[in-house]
């Protein structure tokens, strides 16, 4: 039963991963701190909601679309809101964004209503059997997309042009200033790409989960955690947290009581801070 | 002339990168020392062993046979250690006279007393008429000034200044000097100073201490030092 | 101008009770309790420049240990107090020398702190004596008369008691700005490493804060518990306190005396407005007010980033 | 208007009969009723279903001849806002108060009442310290968490001998919520004395919050258990039951011994066929009162969508309960209606129970849990047998038998 659980574990730590990987993108290259991180992600599961219910497309689709929209608004909220605060102390991007945060949270309320919204998809209750073993279809469909969305993301910091130059104005930014960089434009490519990664674990997660609008915040503390234990600003750090966070909660919930798993999320969080808070991956400054 | 502050054996290394190695020298009670060397050679290291910023590898410094190693800034501040920052680190949204406050309550306990001494450094370095200006808002040569009123206002026996006279014009150096000359002459203020404005350090120091690549060069008095051929040849050599 | 200004607001809460029906008394109590929680925090924040995002963890703390106290040993909550506001002092000192220790800093400070008022909220809701998720209860007596020993009174009285505690803590903050140790404090907020520079012992002056910051806080702790007579974990616990406790010292003016009371004067009567705006235009979706309030505090952040206080300060004479 | 309205309507005029002495008040004055719910928040969910129950109720309160003018608040499920709109509730004019759904929130709102001497109805909150504190002003028509144990776990005792099955080891999952504590803690003082036909085997904790119960379920299935207790709260309850799909985890019957959960929209809709079977033992809507009838019907006409709930049968109860006050004390000043609250005996009701009467303590202690069994898609009482529309099913057929 362990070994089961620490599948499960490690599958929906994939999908934490993609999640956190957009906090921790927006955090590394701008040191923005995205306390809206979560209810962005509730809205792209009503997204993969209303696509499923109404246009009748499986999340597993309408995740490309969705991240595509995602991207321009994340591109856009840099450019008209968030710009002006990237240079302010963090406790008025903390206010900008929790602003953000309230107004998507009751937003979604006033346009979703209270009820939790469910995607139906034909293979919701499919499980494989191998030996002894039994895996969850749709959280092995939902972990594979998060790899794979995830594998892209990395490869696109590493190889192409906008990745290095964002990963230039990360390192330096007045050195990417000085040799020729547009900041400006770099910073909401990385905002649009950190919340359109966010937007697809969103809509991954919305396989897993009913989407209502409270579990904004529940969300966005995951991904703190996730974040800090795998490494602020360390891509592969965060996917590393989400399995961890993954793995370990379902361990906890197995070994302890199943209340306390969060507790001991957080108290594994503490640890890091205080022994290594560059995180497990992370580089120290 | 007694010693002040001596440094023995000194060193240092960053990831394997050897900062400083086996440097020492001395200053003496009432001397202005002057350490030069080309960028990179370890002086703003050397500056922050002695100020407790982080303790060398290997080494003692001791001021007036007090050993200061493993002392944490504040406590080298209490044992009488003054300094400025190479680039200048002023409390911005404070006043003037608060930033000068601050220093003048290592000194002073009480409030009253504080604020006079920091009005006295004030008036000293010339910056009485900016006193309830916010820092934030002063000129690059002023705030050089409001980090040496700050450090003096601690009341130290022995003063870093890190680079204060770089960036200023000639007249403004030449101000700058005369302050330290007449504080070194009235109230015996030793002053060790890292410069790269020759003028300065040709004016104020009774002796230099060269040090290039982390290692000890030479000293002497400033006008046999520069006619010294290796510290020529590591300022004309050692220059990337 | 300000020493006029601070009268007359003086003035106008003492006299509000006289004039206001039991509606307005119980919206400036809870604008008194959230002027004195965020003026609390600001020592740490405004003044001594640790973003703390876990200040619920000490107004819990507080709550519940006074109210335990109360309800098994009998000892009254104005003895309470004492023992509530140093358990507070104990932890807030605990995280601070960790965090220094440890060199946790900036964002991760912040998290840190969340961190442990989650602990603290998984913790309680565990704890079976003190009612775990069940809730810890009061009994609710003598509802009328005033019993200043045992918080016990009427709404009047409660009002009253959070007045003094937000003034006296304001004169406090006042004194403590003008001293040393708040000049120091200013000095760690601006630039931690030329502060020690100055001989200001960087732990010392850290942990002060948090220490005094986090008993001030728990002291409106004792206060809520008594007037709640009700304690629940994921209430006085939770991150959504923290965060309404740190909305009035931001929007009022961070690091000032004025800004905690301003924003709280502010945004208190802000969503008792909106309230009132959306049901006059029959807006009655569920929802409505919070999203508004959002936008309202959006607003504010954009265009008075610094806050309500400097941006008055710099009109006045 | 086709015969349908007509002939609700018919239903309603015999109910009006009951309530005949109203009749002659209907030209006074309707009683201001102020009801407070968590319409946004954490809990906007229960609000706003909770809400839909008082919506319904100024018209069929009317044509019974107790007119009532109702105001909305919303606590946003905050304490503070809770407390203060219900102040501004009463300054307003509320001469009664209905909520709060949550208990810290009612706890809040009842010393506002008792301060101001306006009576606070408890649609739900089951906090028991909640009518232990010794409020005049405080009345309460929702079971305490120890009532409904004690019937929820004698219905499983009944449901087992009525359908002959036979469980030998239990596994009780709990959310560990104030609500789920409680149930707890008197499941754990209440069950030894009951003589249950089970033991209880493994008691799992979880966390409402947490985002999947792949665990939680795992550790159930591996317990051996043949038999499911579980205390949800709301949309837990889908997440659980498909988990023990996905985890191929058949016990014999999964019962709530009085919980939300299972027999909300969102459970039939989301989970449909599995969904089935599922039991509840709760208080529920008596499906054969005759005001249970025009309430019902009532509900359908306004809200075609919603399913009827135990949130909106308590809250219309509650305001039911306000408006028969007033009538008795032929004044809708709270005051009158402070002295005719405790005399309360009202035998037309739409829950399943005695008639609704309070203790010294502002409690009612005649609400009886129904055995709610999922069927079709659809909540049926099927015990006790004077209430039940269907006989229970038990075992349940397995996931891949539906």
């Amino acid at each position: 039963m362990i070994l089961d659980q620490v599948v499960t574990g490690l599958l929906t730590g994939l999908i934490y991963g993609l999640l956190a990987l957009g906090l921790s993108v927006i955090f590394g290259v701008m040191r923005i701190v995205n306390f809206a991180h979560g209810e962005m992600s509730v809205v792209a599961m009503y997204a993969a909601w209303a696509a499923a219910r109404y246009l009748g497309l499986d999340p597993l689709l309408s995740l490309i679309p969705i991240a595509a929209i995602f991207f321009g608004a994340g591109y856009l909220l840099q450019r008209g809101l968030i710009q002006p605060f990237v240079s302010r102390p963090d406790y008025m991007q903390f206010i900008l964004l929790i602003s953000v945060a309230l107004i998507l949270t009751n937003g979604a309320l006033l346009v979703f209503g209270p009820e939790a919204r469910g995607i139906q998809v034909d293979y919701a209750f499919d499980s494989y059997e191998i030996g002894t073993f039994l895996i969850d279809k749709v959280r092995l469909l939902a972990a594979g997309a998060a790899l794979t969305l995830t594998g892209l993301l990395l490869a696109f910091f590493r190889f192409t042009l906008t990745g290095k130059a964002i990963r230039a104005a990360a390192d330096n930014r007045t050195g990417a200033q000085v040799i020729g960089l547009d900041i400006g434009k770099l910073y909401a490519v990385t905002f649009g790409i950190g919340t359109a990664s966010l937007g697809a674990a969103g809509v991954l997660m919305a396989l897993l989960n009913d989407a209502i609008p409270r579990l904004g915040p529940e969300l966005t503390l995951l991904s703190f955690v996730i974040v800090i234990v795998g490494g602020l600003g360390s891509m592969t750090g965060a996917l590393a947290g989400g399995v961890l966070i993954g793995v370990s909660e379902a361990l906890a919930g197995t070994l302890l009581q199943p209340s306390l798993k969060s507790m001991f999320s957080f108290a594994l969080l503490v640890l890091i801070l205080l022994l290594r808070p560059q995180g497990l991956l992370g580089e120290r400054s | 002339m007694n010693t002040l502050l001596e440094l023995q054996g000194v060193t240092k290394s960053f990831r394997g990168l050897k900062a400083n190695e086996d440097i020492g020298f001395t200053v003496g009670e009432g001397e202005i020392v002057g350490l030069i060397g080309p960028n990179g050679a370890g002086k703003t290291t050397l500056f922050n062993m002695i100020a407790g910023v982080f303790p060398p590898d290997r080494g003692t410094i001791r001021l007036s046979g007090r050993d200061l190693v493993g002392l944490k800034p504040h406590q080298t501040c209490a044992a009488g250690i003054g300094r400025t920052f190479q680039i200048v680190r002023p409390f911005p949204h404070l006043t003037v006279a608060e930033n000068v406050l601050i220093g003048a309550l290592h000194a002073e306990k009480k409030m009253h007393a504080a604020r006079t001494r920091a009005a006295e450094v004030l008036a000293l370095v010339g910056l009485d008429a900016k006193a309830a200006q916010k820092a934030g808002t002063l000129t690059l040569p002023e705030r050089k000034c409001l980090e040496v009123a700050r450090a003096l206002a601690t009341r130290p026996r022995l003063l870093l200044l890190d680079e204060v006279m770089a960036g200023l014009r000639p007249n403004e150096t030449d101000q700058m000097v005369a302050i330290f000359r007449r504080l070194n002459r009235e109230t015996g203020l030793s002053i060790l100073l890292v410069e790269h404005v020759m003028r300065a350090v040709m004016a104020l120091s009774h002796r230099v201490v060269v040090i290039n690549s982390g290692r000890f060069l030479c000293a002497g008095l400033p006008a046999d030092v520069v006619k010294d051929p290796r510290v020529l040849e590591c300022y004309l050599g050692g220059e990337d | 101008m300000k020493r006029t200004a601070l009268f007359v607001l003086i003035g106008l809460f003492l006299l509000a009770p006289l004039a206001s029906g039991p509606y307005l008394l119980s919206l400036l109590t809870t604008l008194l309790t959230f002027a004195y929680l965020g003026q609390a925090w600001n020592i740490m924040m405004g003044f001594a420049g640790q973003l703390s995002l876990g200040h619920a963890l000490y107004v819990g703390l507080g709550a519940y240990v006074s109210a335990a106290l109360s309800l098994f040993w009998g000892i009254p909550p104005i003895l309470g107090v004492f023992p509530a506001m140093a358990a507070a002092a104990l932890v807030g000192s605990a995280i601070g020398f960790l965090s220094f220790r440890f060199a946790v800093k900036g964002v991760h400070f912040t998290l840190l702190t969340i961190a442990f008022a989650e602990i603290a909220r998984l913790t309680f809701q565990h704890l079976s004596a003190l009612g775990g998720t069940g809730g810890l209860f009061l009994p609710v007596e003598a509802r009328t008369g005033v019993d200043l020993i045992h918080l016990r009174g009427d709404p009047r009285m409660f009002y009253y008691v959070i007045l003094a505690m937000a003034a006296a803590l304001f004169l406090a903050c006042r004194a403590l700005m003008a001293s040393p140790l708040g000049y120091r404090w200013q000095a760690l907020r601006e630039d931690p490493a030329a502060a020690e520079s100055l001989g200001v012992n960087l732990l010392r002056v850290k942990l002060a804060a948090i220490a005094l910051s986090a008993a001030l806080t728990a002291a409106g702790g004792v206060f809520t518990a008594f007037f709640y007579n009700a304690l629940f974990p994921d209430q006085w616990f939770g991150l959504g306190y923290s965060i309404e406790i740190i909305l009035a010292p931001i929007i009022g003016g961070l690091g000032t005396l004025f800004g905690p009371i301003l924003g709280a004067i502010l945004l208190t009567p802000l969503g008792e407005a909106i309230t009132a705006v959306t049901d006059g235009l029959g807006w009655q979706s569920a929802g409505i007010k919070p999203f508004c309030y959002g936008v309202c505090l959006l607003l504010i952040v954009k265009f008075l980033p610094d806050g309500i206080w400097p941006a008055i300060r710099k009109r006045l004479p | 208007m086709g015969p349908k309205i007509s002939r609700r309507q018919m239903v309603a005029g015999a109910t009006a009969a009951v309530f005949a002495p109203a009749l002659r008040l209907s030209a006074a004055a309707p009683l201001k009723v102020g009801l407070l719910l968590p319409l946004s928040g954490a809990l906007a969910r229960e609000g706003q279903s909770c809400k839909r129950g008082a919506d319904v109720s100024t018209g069929v309160l009317a044509q019974l001849g107790l007119p009532i003018e109702l105001t909305v608040a919303d606590t946003e499920t905050n304490i503070d806002t809770a407390r203060t709109r219900a102040e501004k509730l009463i300054a307003d004019g509320a001469q009664v108060l209905v909520g709060a759904f949550d208990s810290a929130h009612t706890m809040a709102v009842a010393q506002v009442c008792e301060q101001r001497g306006v009576p606070l109805i408890i649609n739900i909150a089951a906090a028991p310290n909640i009518t232990e504190q010794g409020f005049r002003t405080v009345f309460r028509n929702f079971p305490t968490a120890g009532r409904l144990t004690t019937d929820g776990l004698s219905l499983i005792k009944d449901l087992l001998s009525v359908t002959g099955l036979k469980v030998e080891k239990a596994a009780f999952l709990h959310n560990n919520d104030t609500f789920g504590q409680a149930m707890a803690g008197a499941i754990g003082k209440l069950a030894p004395g009951l003589e249950l036909p089970f033991a209880i085997g493994e008691t799992i904790a979880y966390d409402g919050a947490a985002r999947d119960y792949a665990v939680e379920i795992g550790r159930a299935k591996a317990s051996g258990a043949d038999l499911v207790l579980m205390i949800s709260h709301g949309e837990d309850a889908i997440k659980l039951i498909r988990e023990m799909v996905k985890q191929r985890f058949e016990p014999k019957a999964i019962i709530s011994p009085g919980s939300p959960g299972m027999y909300e929209a969102q459970f039939y809709k989301t989970l449909g066929k599995f969904g089935d079977y599922a039991i509840t033992n709760l208080p529920w809507i008596n499906p054969r009162a005759p005001l249970s009838k025009t309430l019902l019907a009532a509900f359908g006409k306004q809200f075609p969508d919603a399913l009827f709930e135990m949130n909106v049968g308590f809250t219309f109860e509650a305001i039911l309960i306000a408006a028969d006050a007033a009538r008795r004390a032929g004044s809708t000043a709270s005051k009158g209606l402070l002295e005719a609250l405790p005399m309360t005996n009202l035998s037309e009701h739409v829950m399943i129970g005695g008639p609704i009467a309070f203790d010294g303590k502002g409690q009612n202690n005649n609400i009886h849990s129904a055995a709610i069994q999922n069927r079709d898609s659809r909540p049926v009482v099927v015990l006790p047998n004077e209430n039940a529309e269907m006989t229970p099913v038990l075992p349940m057929p397995g996931w891949q038998k539906r």
